[in-house]
């Protein structure tokens, strides 16, 4: 709008989801600005990887509970994408002279933003989800599409062929031209998993929107209507085998597994990697504090702590407190939780701004069981502040307030 | 009420050594994570204060670096936000000239001052960290119908120390400054009532007794301003009650900075937001086998070593087995294995290798460059 | 969010209207995007007015067309709004977990980011239209509502008695309190006529815009249903008697007015008020040149101009052409608009990059009539291309490309 | 493929009298609108190099106030952006000391330089305005295995002008660097090249070539790297095909902004956007009775009076029965009634009263310093 100017590429980021399977995490904010390893935000890494692979143009497509999230990425400042030409762009859904309608489906999200693609003539349109935790080079995979001058490029993944059957699968020939999709196949005949991350020429792009924006029964979805009406119509779609870590931390045992793997040195996820930052936007907070009685291990701290108890295999987001006595093992507490003394927290995530009192086991279990060894983890939901000497089973949700002595299982 | 910060980034007093060789008082790394500038400009800016000028004098290559535009201070604005004033060419035939005091600090810098459309001033030094309610200060100068307001201490966080060279306030009973003397030497002193280097006053106020001091050659505030003029302006002295950092020599940049892991003072200093740059360090990784004990620590630190009150800013590096007491260690630093530190200062990007052993004492600690190999 | 810190007051700016009777000049933006005065556009006005009355938080509530009006905020930067704590956030419709809604009326739209103005914790809330021109200090009105310990404080405007059948009007006491309001009253008992600016104590306004939603049969408007209610239940509603220029352009007859008043010296709309400045976004063009057949009377012409024609008492936006020959006059170029030579102009409002061929005539009027005197302005919509020697007469509204030598009546 | 984009805001062979006394030549106004520093930072940024270092040498202070962070030229940013690099204290014995050459100013900016990751440097002058696709620059430079590219021109705009002071590269059959002369005076010389200050090389490269001059205490670019190296490196010499203006003295300043006013040229200059600071002027108000003949005018002006192969930058104002012929009058200038000015250039913050008349040739155009009262 304001000096015109072509963009080979431009990202559209796909950041309306309400991740309903994070539960209480995700009531009143959207999945995306769900907190993770210790300072970011899990839109931080699709942002992140789209500044480091040179794309400096990307909108932003928000419908759910979007306060946090557009306040989050404001002027896009912490991720250099504060830029006169381009830069980060929140999309609403917007009423114009026919009325207004609310994005129905990942494609249609893309299709009611034409116009704002359509500013930057731009050569290519990469796709992405702002629900996935990865570092990934776009400028590779264009790279990639280019030399195969393929109509669209999918990302996809290497799983485990027992788990292919939980994915959308793409069958390849050779040449690794998809010729078939499935999604979640009972018998898959292939183990490359789609990632949800698209590179497509814009001009076919447009194209099959408009026709899949036409058809009135389509669900207007990347996957199951955009995907496969292009396949049967014989464009040239090419998958892009991605070898580096990638999950999507779309439930709380993947949230919190991926969290761990951030202090885990055998995870190719490691967050200090200078060349390839993660940004995000900070608390501003003075450096944290470590107290006579702490002990510390394994863990990562993030500024504005003020620790006196014992710390292991955790990650601790800003601001947080955590009394003498307490122990905080194998959890994850998000910003400015307080954790009291003599309390116990064991494979749990304690969401923003909740407290728990002294005494208190968070996670325990039954006699007999080792905590968390079945998977199941605890969660404290935000802005709670439960009482002295409560019990949280593990595996339980706490979403409301809890008093002196309750139990919870 | 519009006020124009005016921070010095220089101090004439200072003897901090190898630490200044190479940049200004202002741009000093302190607390961790921070440089004594930001703790002037943050005050400022949490009280309204949204126009400053930074007034700079030399080795100011690191200020500017680390100011910029003063976006992370909210200062950088369209209407007023900050201002860094580097010195005009100065020269006394083939002499470079440094300014001599404030005054010329300010009369070098009087056309850009003189833009701004505030009608009052606060000037501030940067030897001194303070918090004050710049609001209620100006409220009270106002109201006390004085010309200057100088911003005296008497009890330096419940002791009696008077910094060497501090102005020296003798009030009468109104508080009003009668006669101000320069303090020979670092000591306790109870009941002296020494500046801090915080000045409020109408801006045209200051122009003119700039213009004035400059034509009869004189530049020093203390000498030349407040204490000629004791007699012929109504200048009220006001005392400070909060907490001060005091920083002109190396023992006292040592003692302010081991004042900060004191929780309670420190929670004092950090009630209201204090803004530096931002770096985007990772969470700090702490890893099995480290051992800390009444400590600060910022983001981006590997450590495996043992750390005793000490204060380790960004991206310090520390090895297994290292010992690390009483000491500070500045950004991107590596401490390699089994080294061991006592009361030690070094600078930013030091590499310290396998085995080293350096030891300070807490009256002369030991102080390493800025980019050595020891 | 991040920094926690009270405001004493902020403002919310609705955005949304289209704008219907501006035609072709809101068919593709909202009304508050519109260019105005030469280098502005009608937003800038309040955005400007709440600035320089050290209103430093606004939400700019939007819905109808966004994407240019939210790309002109942007970081909020050429008004001095990237602030860190506050400044100006765009607020378009969203969905929480029990689904979306589209704004309904102005109270809805403020109803519906209630959780927005809380995070300010702030006193009052001024409620500000975005398709007003004017220059008020929001700071003077504060303090008459804090004197006047007021729940809610209404900016009016003395208008000619005859005139205030057409406006919403407040009925008050001697001391400006209100007891009545009359929206469009035929038989008028004041002249003291709404502006739309209201300050409100936020306690007060939340309990009544909750009050507000929860009745069905509300049309959830400020001036229909709220500020009636408060006035039944006997709230403390005072008038603020605003002295200085004001306009509502929502005719293209009134958005003509008001551009031809700025460069009016004898209107008090100056806009070369330094301590008032109207900030806007720049175009960053080079400086205007004028050529060697120019003559220039009583105009305004902004940067990135070339011209070569005569250029009278009119409004020329940045990067317009004018070549030689041609007379422009009574009449505002908005940007990027070219006129070829030997046209002639004049009663006209020529919209964003159209383009009018050589020897053509824009506001053509029948033998014995002279051009616009009877009031009625022509309209040339944006992005259009009309051919050489093109008649379109007075009042005309011109919204596809005409071909060489037509006609439009 | 990193660049680094490294600006010198001085020249050492400008002579523009009152318009340099108090600004270094890269902040002078030029364009009714710019700064000589706009069009290599916008030509920069619009080519894609997003990492650029100014060096400075004195009198850099409005270059400072008007660089800020670099937000205007979309060079404010955490990765690369802009850096304006000021002198560390620089004292030989008692004698400050000036750089010298573009050596000096790169060697005493080596630390920050040395912190940029990029591959290549592009070094630029401020005394000639030029418009380069950098890209294609570096993608010439790498293809034709030289160590060094050196940009000449031969043709000033079609003339066969050369500057005075300007080095001139006698190139052998390959256009390779054979030798190096410095022109001794001003004047027309057909098939002469000289080099606009306009090189590119691997950044290690220049790095090396800099500590090995400053170790043998050589500091001109020209004759100390490019002349006494052509035997041993690759330099080759590149010709500049397009648009030029060259600022040196005030004559040809007069004519660089003259050349503006030819509408052909201009588009040429101003193809890309060319950035500067804002300023929130109005559009400019024309008033009845003014008459303005091929003249360049920016925002916020009021004019009454006849304007006539001029450039008036912004907020200035004319009054009525002036008349202002080939003369340029920098921003915030008030020229009252009936002046008349011919072959005057007037600095920022001027005020000419009435019936004020000024005169000067084109050979030697009248200078009315800032901030004066005519």
């Amino acid at each position: 709008m304001f000096n015109q100017k072509k963009k080979e590429i431009i990202a559209m980021l796909l950041a309306g989801g309400q991740g309903s399977r994070l539960g209480v995490l995700t009531e009143r904010i959207a999945k995306p600005a769900v907190p993770f390893g210790g300072k970011y935000r899990i839109i931080d890494f699709p942002l992140s990887n789209c500044v480091n692979s040179n794309i400096d143009t990307i909108g932003v497509l928000t419908q759910y509970q979007p306060l946090e999230l557009n306040a989050y990425i404001g002027s896009g400042q912490p991720w250099d994408l504060d830029r006169i030409y381009g830069g980060a762009f929140i999309l609403p859904p917007y009423m114009d002279s026919e009325g207004g309608q609310w994005y129905k489906g990942t494609a249609n999200a893309i299709y009611q933003n034409m116009n704002f693609i359509d500013q930057y003539d731009p050569d290519y349109v990469l796709i992405l989800s702002g629900d996935h935790v990865y570092k990934m080079n776009y400028a590779d995979m264009l790279e990639y599409h280019k030399e195969k001058q393929a109509d669209c490029t999918i990302s996809v993944l290497q799983v485990p062929w027992e788990e292919a059957s939980r994915f959308g699968v793409m069958n390849a020939d050779q040449e690794m031209r998809i010729y078939e999709f499935e999604e979640k196949p009972a018998d898959p005949k292939s183990n490359l998993a789609s990632m949800g991350v698209y590179i497509f020429n814009w001009k076919k792009l447009k194209e099959y929107l408009i026709k899949d924006e036409a058809d009135k029964k389509s669900d207007n979805d990347f996957g199951k209507n955009l995907i496969p009406a292009m396949l049967q119509a014989g464009e040239r779609m090419y998958a892009y085998v991605y070898g580096g870590y990638w999950k999507d931390v779309g439930t709380i045992e993947s949230l919190w597994q991926s969290n761990m793997d951030t202090i885990d040195p055998t995870v190719p996820l490691e967050l200090d990697d200078p060349p390839w930052r993660i940004y995000s936007r900070s608390a501003n907070k003075p450096p944290q504090y470590i107290g006579e009685h702490a002990e510390l291990s394994d863990s990562g701290i993030a500024d504005g702590c003020w620790i006196d108890g014992k710390i292991e295999n955790s990650i601790i987001f800003s601001g947080v407190t955590v009394e003498e006595g307490a122990t905080v093992s194998n959890s994850i507490l998000m910003p400015r939780v307080t954790i009291r003394a003599n309390s116990r927290i064991d494979y749990a995530i304690v969401a923003e701004n909740s407290e728990i009192g002294e005494d208190s086991c968070i996670g325990w279990a039954d006699e007999g069981l080792i905590m968390g060894q079945d998977g199941q983890i605890t969660v404290v939901g935000p802005d709670l502040t439960l009482g002295n000497r409560v019990k949280v089973a593990r595996g339980a949700i706490v979403s409301t307030e809890l008093k002196d002595e309750e139990v919870v299982k | 009420m519009k006020v124009l910060g005016i921070i010095f980034s220089y101090s004439t007093r200072e003897n901090l050594r190898e630490l200044t060789k190479r940049r200004t008082l202002a741009s000093l790394p302190v607390g961790a994570k921070y440089r004594i500038i930001d703790f002037p400009l943050s005050n400022m800016a949490n009280h309204g204060i949204h126009e400053i000028s930074v007034i700079c004098r030399n080795n100011y290559h690191s200020l500017i670096d680390h100011l910029s535009a003063g976006k992370e201070w909210d200062l950088e604005r369209k209407r007023g936000g900050l201002r860094v004033l580097t010195p005009y060419d100065r020269m006394a035939g083939n002499e470079p000239v440094l300014y001599r005091g404030m005054i010329e600090g300010l009369a070098n810098n009087m056309d850009s001052l003189h833009r701004s459309r505030a009608d009052y001033v606060i000037l501030s030094g940067t030897s001194v960290i303070y918090n004050v309610d710049f609001k209620e200060l100006l409220r009270n100068h106002i109201a006390s119908g004085a010309d200057i307001t100088a911003v005296y201490a008497d009890n330096y966080n419940g002791s009696h120390f008077v910094p060497n060279g501090s102005p020296i306030y003798h009030l009468d009973d109104d508080d009003r400054l009668a006669d101000l003397t320069i303090n020979p030497e670092e000591s306790e002193q109870p009941n002296t009532r020494w500046g801090i280097d915080l000045i409020v006053m109408r801006k045209y106020l200051m122009e003119s007794l700039v213009a004035d001091a400059i034509a009869f050659g004189r530049y020093d505030f203390d000498l030349d301003i407040l204490k000629r003029l004791a007699g012929s302006l109504y200048i009220k002295g006001v005392r400070y009650e909060g907490h001060l950092l005091e920083i002109s020599n190396v023992p006292g940049y040592m003692k302010a900075n081991m004042k900060l892991l004191d929780s309670e003072f420190r929670a004092r200093v950090f009630r209201d937001p204090v803004y530096t740059k931002h770096k985007d360090s990772v969470p700090t990784r702490y890893f099995e086998g480290c051992h800390i004990r009444n400590s600060m620590i910022s983001e981006g630190c590997r450590i495996n070593g043992v750390v005793e009150n000490s204060l380790i800013s960004r991206e310090v590096k520390i090895g297994r087995g290292a010992v690390i007491r009483n000491s500070i260690i500045m950004q991107n630093t590596e401490i390699m294995n089994d080294v061991l530190l006592d009361n030690v200062i070094i600078d930013k990007d030091v590499i310290v290798r396998e085995h080293r052993s350096l030891a300070g004492h807490s009256t002369y600690p030991v102080v390493v460059e800025k980019g050595s190999i020891v």
